[in-house]
């Protein structure tokens, strides 16, 4: 895996990936030492791809999302994001990102935060009301335009930070556990609505959750890592069809994909 | 402790206590004999400010509204100015802020002589010690609001890819405002001190801290405690509204919410 | 720790203010400079009248080197028991300071405990509380002597104490009403479900939470109860200590005394503020806090 | 020992002198005193110190202790070490000040905290409004030092003939460049540095006895200083506990007060009392005290202190 | 059911129930108006009975808990623990409590944590060090005695609270969500020591979760809550077995039971 790079200027320009992970390793400084987040990741995302990363809590789930945004530097391999470094695609505004917790600004109402992206970069009056609009209603939150962040649950909460990362039209949404905080009701909405969304607009999403059945639901590949140092110890590549109704949680093909992240999954903690 | 307080609580209280002390202090001055010349009693007190109210608006025109005011909102600016200059450039944050922060130790009350030596006696030179004491708690305060992100928000506007003055301007002066408001706070009790202070080492023949001194040689402490209640009356007037400020202005900030 | 790598930004900073501060002594002695020519009917060269500004000793500006100069025989060069070393002037301040500090502490812990304890006393204290630190202490300075003497306070240490005190008890107690109302609700009702009496709440939760905060005030209350201490030393009777020395320095137009006092106390303060600094962090270590 | 505490009005210095080479030279040890000798500064008002018990005796200007005696604070003059005054008006020539007439429209500097007083009445009696009005003068609080002057904020400051005309002289002008008016010239003294104690504690022969005892060594002392005005000054040096004061300008001062200090027994001369007190009231609008003072000072320690 | 109270006196001993909730309400007054967190609850819960508490936020189950530990007031009803009011119970020190979040104090090692409960009651020096090490052991956490919680994973922090509250040996132990923030490996490894705890010493205990499998395989009891107003919509008693392997959960009578808390949770949603 280690030539990748190598031979992908003879690939086909459509099958690409848009990103791509290789030999990546990171070792964070710190007084207790260096602890070593991320080692020898290799991974390719191509256009259109639904990917879960799952995996203990430390194994460097949230640190490999801050790689491929450019928000952290690997120490080791390369990383590429449609052909360019993470930075250069940073500042081409490639990314909508959902992080862990919502991080609302308290000082802007809930359309004023959704608009702070469409500000910096610079979208038209009438262009952001309408964005602002649009995507509010996508996560059903129409009417709460002028309320501020402390005035909504924390489900309310997320699903605006969710509407933010939607509201400039990203090619890659990197979902950091968006739905950590919401019972299993709201969230089963919730999938159902990113689904529709990606099955629409064609994004590129990578995504982290602590739940076996929402990575098996949501993706067409699953990612499962290890901590210690932190790496992908499988990547499982769903059937699942495309259209996916909720209970297609029931069918023995879906148990068996979440059987097996499960005992992937065991291997990490054992390991 | 559930209870939370009304706002007739929050007015009733602190105002029976003051009431409560004027009254102690009214007794005790009149059974104990204690001479005015050291302690006036509070009737005395309201007396000379009723008989002196053209006096102490001469005073408190000179003090307030030109030394301190004037002091305060140059000291003010330059502090905020300068906070974010140094925010700017890390070079100047590592090598300005521990030289700020020697000079900010000085007991800037040493200064005022110097001042009035080279501002000269009237106003400009309360306006310099004001403007020095202020400044030093509005840049320290500015500069740790403009620090006071969590790396989460400014995550945030890295993957827009914001630009310097898009994060000073979106994130970080917003999120400052706390504690720009907290520096304001104590700006505004020190400016007046300050102010009066500096007129202790010469000052035109009106001013709160000129009267303070003559009338104490006097022995006139009535009108001693006549200006240090305006003072006091001022300071408090001038804080109450930096925090109404405040309120309007910070009101997305938790410690708002209540 | 990271001093290394911050010399060379402090350095230059530092190099850049003597230069202005040197220019600034050319421009601002250089009025008297010309004036005493004019008395005197003669009309100096620029580099007399540099030469001049740098060695004034009545100076608007002292010369930064002057300034060395006067501090170094005044500490360096004088017996730490006499009058006219900045050392036996600086203990005498400091002196007044560690009680003011110490009484300030006792004072601003004290009030936030009532404060945080009981809802009349929060509601009447904290804002004549606020109202206290409007009130000008250089005004009650006289009256704290006058009263702490007719109280038959011997010495001056006392009022000057009690004026650092009033200074510094405000950042105390600010923060540590904010410290000892800092545990959640969840952790007041962990308290609850044991059946824990009020008293077991305030040792056992309220007090350790507040150390953080309290910790945090030390360096600026520490600083407050200088500034009170020169403050007592300026006004009250300049008897001792650094304040009384720029009083005498700028009352027998002895600008150099001034200054060097001033600076001395500069280094005090900065002295002490890292002092508190350091004890708060062996402290912090100490209660198993996270190493900053 | 009976013990006696001395409130000055000023900080130690060679203006005081006579009191510490008495406290020096066992001279009040050898009247079975015990002597304190504080210090006072720019924010303490001996009277006060006096009224809340500090002191039993203060060092004070008469013109303020007079004002304070009206303003409800008993204090009596039991002596008076200082024969005339020291104060002046130093101007600088080239401000255009050379006789009182100039001062209107220029701005003078004078020291408040009641040493105000003196020239409240000089300039009443001039007929110079001095509350800012026109054709009257710009009146300046001066601070502790002669920066006004030199800094030419002000074309006249009050100095004394022993300290501030001394710092003006040692920054570099020349005499010949001042002009002075001093107020024992103008007919405008007033008596300065008188002992005073409360009108109260002189009800009690004790302390009657005590302060006649306590003016003799005192005059003594005063005595031996005149005489030796260099170890006079080394003594006050010694007192200081700032270390901030000079040999130089001490020993100088020593040898100005002493012109202040001739001529006086310690006991009042009634015939300055009257003047210092017709002055005072003849302020004009603005009096400095309203009516003649009863019992303000007393010759009965002084007359104790002669037997 | 509402004159349970009345005929209470006439069962034998044996069957009173520990906690006995009858017609509680519960009504919040807040400056947006009142909000009805409970109304008219009616529970039994029997010694030794597990009973999970499942339901979409805001249905009040925090509430309940809080009622139950006396640390909320009903506005309405009656609500006794061993015939005494929660009040009394809990200065008898019935209560171990688990809250939401760990909530261990940070200037305390986990050791000293662990301690607290013991110190407030008076145990003795020697009865303290004892009760530490053991309660420590059963969470899995010995030789993190001396640490301090940041120094522990989240999971270990959760786990130390679990120790705090069993140290003293409350009859009664009341979880609010204790696992909320596990992955679901180090999840099942607590549920299984749990249900052994369990097991063991006949505590009972009631437990608030918001993941249907764990509900069912924990409980002897699941009670299904509704939001505005919060009230109970279902209790289902378990037919499980009190032995509980992990492998219980593939059976048809879990798969059926979970069925019925799903279909009760989305009525609640919709309702
Ligand atoms: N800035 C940092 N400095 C030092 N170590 C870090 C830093 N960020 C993360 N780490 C360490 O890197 C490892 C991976 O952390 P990361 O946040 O990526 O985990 P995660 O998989 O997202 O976990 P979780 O599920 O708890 O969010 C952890 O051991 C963590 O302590
Ligand atoms: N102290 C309070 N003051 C006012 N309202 C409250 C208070 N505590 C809870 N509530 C309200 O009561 C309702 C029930 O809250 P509760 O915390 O019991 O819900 P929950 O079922 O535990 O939810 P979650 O699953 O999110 O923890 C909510 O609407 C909440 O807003
Ligand atoms: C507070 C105060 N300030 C100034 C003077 C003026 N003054 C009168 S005598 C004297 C000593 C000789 O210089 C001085 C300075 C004072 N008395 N008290
Ligand atoms: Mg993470
Ligand atoms: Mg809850």
């Amino acid at each position: 895996m280690t030539d990748l790079t190598t031979s992908e200027a003879e690939r086909p320009a459509m099958q690409k990936p848009v990103i791509d992970v290789s030999g990546v390793d990171l070792t964070f400084q710190t007084n207790d030492g260096p602890i070593h987040a991320l080692k020898d990741v290799n991974l390719e995302i191509n256009k259109g791809d639904f990917v879960s990363f799952i995996g203990p809590s430390g194994c460097g789930k949230t640190t490999l999302l801050r790689c491929i945004a450019g928000l952290e530097t690997p120490t080791g391999g390369t990383l590429t994001v449609n052909g360019l470094s993470p930075n250069e695609a940073r500042k081409a505004r490639s990314y909508g990102y959902v992080f862990q917790a919502a991080g609302l600004y308290p000082w802007r109402t809930i359309g004023g935060n959704v608009k702070l992206p469409l500000e910096i970069m610079g979208f038209s009056k009438e262009e952001q009301i309408r964005r602002v609009r649009k995507v509010l209603e996508l996560v059903d939150l129409e009417g709460f335009e002028k309320k501020y962040p402390w005035q909504l649950s924390g489900g309310m909460q997320q699903r605006a930070s969710i509407a933010r990362a939607l509201a400039f039209d990203a090619d890659i949404l990197l979902m950091d556990e968006p739905f950590g905080a919401l019972d299993e009701i709201v969230r089963d909405h919730l999938n159902e609505q990113v689904l529709k969304l990606w099955a629409r607009t064609e994004k590129t999403i990578a995504f982290v959750t602590h739940s076996i059945p929402e990575a098996v639901y949501l993706s067409t590949k699953i990612v499962v890592m290890s901590p210690r140092p932190g790496r992908i110890t499988d990547i499982i590549e769903s059937p699942l069809p495309k259209e996916r109704p909720l209970d297609i949680r029931d069918s023995a093909e879906f148990i068996e994909i979440a059987h097996r992240v499960r005992d992937g999954l065991r291997a990490g903690h054992e390991g | 402790m559930n209870r939370s307080d009304t706002q007739f609580e929050r007015i009733a209280y602190p105002v029976g206590f003051g009431l409560l002390v004027l009254l102690l202090w009214e007794i005790s001055v009149r059974v104990f004999g204690i001479s005015p010349a050291l302690l006036p009693a509070p009737s005395a007190i309201g007396a000379a400010i009723a008989g002196s109210v053209p006096i102490l608006w001469g005073d408190w025109v000179q003090t307030v509204i030109k030394g301190a005011m004037n002091g305060l909102w140059m000291g003010g600016i330059a502090g905020v100015a300068l906070a974010l200059v140094i925010d700017r450039f890390a070079f100047l944050k590592q090598g300005l802020m521990p030289v700020a922060n020697f000079f900010a130790a000085l007991p800037i009350v040493g200064l005022a002589p110097i001042m009035v030596m080279w501002f000269g006696f009237d106003w400009h030179s309360k306006a310099a010690v004001v403007a020095i004491m202020v400044f030093f708690p509005m840049l320290v305060n500015t500069l740790g609001g403009l620090a006071a992100t969590d790396s989460m928000q400014r995550d945030l506007m890295r993957t827009y890819s914001a630009g310097h003055i898009a994060t000073l301007l979106k994130l970080r002066i917003p999120a400052a405002l706390p504690f720009v408001f907290n520096g304001l706070k104590i700006a505004t009790s020190l400016a007046l001190i300050g102010a009066i202070v500096a007129e202790y080492f010469g000052s035109p023949i009106r001013g709160m801290g000129f009267r303070i001194t003559t009338e104490m040689g006097r022995l006139a402490t009535d009108m001693v405690w006549a200006e240090i209640f305006i003072s006091a009356l001022t300071g408090t007037a001038l804080y109450g509204l930096v925090a109404l400020i405040e309120k309007r202005v910070t009101f997305w900030h938790p410690s708002q919410r209540g | 720790m990271k001093l290394r790598q911050s010399a060379f930004p402090i350095l230059t900073v530092i190099a850049a203010l003597l230069v202005v501060w040197y220019g600034a002594t050319i421009k601002m002695n250089s009025t008297w400079t010309y004036d005493q020519a004019a008395r005197a009917g003669t009309e100096p060269s620029f580099s007399e009248v540099v030469s001049d500004t740098m060695q004034q000793s009545r100076p608007l500006l002292p010369a930064p080197h002057q300034v060395v100069s006067e501090l170094w025989k005044t500490t360096v060069e004088k017996k730490i028991t006499s009058k006219r070393s900045l050392v036996y002037q600086g203990i005498i301040t400091l002196k007044t300071t560690l009680w003011g500090f110490t009484l300030g502490i006792f004072i601003g812990v004290s009030l936030a405990a009532i404060i945080v304890l009981s809802r009349v006393g929060r509601l009447s204290l904290m804002p004549w509380a606020i109202i206290s630190q409007t009130i000008p202490i250089v005004a009650l300075a006289p009256m704290i002597v006058i009263l702490s003497n007719a109280a038959g306070a011997g010495t001056l240490l006392v009022p000057k104490a009690i004026i650092a005190a009033y200074l510094s008890f405000f950042p105390v107690m600010v923060s540590m009403v904010k410290g000892l109302s800092s545990p959640d609700h969840m952790q007041l009702d962990l308290l609850r479900t044991y059946g824990a009496r009020p008293n077991a709440v305030f040792w056992k939760l309220r007090v350790p939470a507040s150390m953080p905060y309290f910790f945090a005030s030390l360096k600026v209350s520490v600083a407050a109860a200088f500034v009170g201490a020169v403050v007592g030393e300026l006004s009250t009777s300049a008897i001792a200590g650094l304040g009384a020395r720029m009083l005498i320095g700028s009352q027998f137009g002895e600008p150099m005394i001034m200054w060097a006092a001033l600076f001395a106390a500069a280094i005090l303060a900065g002295l002490l503020i890292f002092t508190v600094g350091g004890v708060e962090k062996i402290l912090r270590r100490a209660m198993g806090g996270r190493a900053v | 020992a009976d013990d006696v505490t001395l409130q000055l009005k000023w900080v130690t210095q060679a203006q005081f002198a006579g009191y510490y080479v008495a406290l020096e030279k066992g001279l009040y040890e050898a009247e079975d005193l015990n002597v304190t000798i504080k210090p006072g500064g720019p924010d303490v008002a001996p009277v006060q110190v006096l009224l809340g018990g500090g002191a039993d005796v203060m060092v004070d200007w008469m013109p303020s202790a007079l004002a304070a005696r009206e303003n409800g604070a008993p204090v009596v003059n039991i002596a008076q070490p200082y024969k005339s005054s020291g104060m002046m008006l130093t101007c600088l020539k080239e401000s255009g000040v050379t006789s009182p007439e100039d001062f209107a429209g220029s701005t003078l500097g004078v020291w408040f905290y009641g040493n105000e007083y003196p020239f409240l009445s000089w300039m009443s009696k001039l007929g110079i409004a001095t509350d800012g009005s026109e054709g009257g003068v710009n009146v300046l609080k001066q601070g502790f030092n002669v920066d006004p002057l030199l800094q030419k904020q002000a074309a006249c400051i009050s100095t004394m003939t022993y300290n501030e005309y001394w710092q003006v002289i040692d920054a570099g002008i020349s005499p010949d460049e001042l002009v002075t008016f001093k107020y024992e010239d103008q007919g405008v003294a007033t008596l300065e540095d008188g002992l005073y104690v409360l009108e109260d504690s002189l009800t009690d022969d004790a302390f009657k006895d005590k302060m006649a005892r306590f003016v003799k060594a005192s005059m003594a002392g005063w005595t031996w200083a005149a005489e030796n005005p260099e170890e006079a000054a080394e003594i006050v040096l010694e007192y200081d506990e700032t270390g901030a004061q000079t040999e130089k300008h001490q020993i100088r001062m020593m040898g100005e007060v002493a012109k202040l200090i001739e001529g006086s027994t310690g006991a009042l001369d009634i015939a300055d009392y009257d003047r210092t007190v017709a002055s005072l009231l003849s302020g004009g609008s603005d009096p400095v005290i309203t009516k003649t003072p009863e019992g303000a000072y007393t010759t009965e320690i002084t007359d104790m202190m002669m037997k």
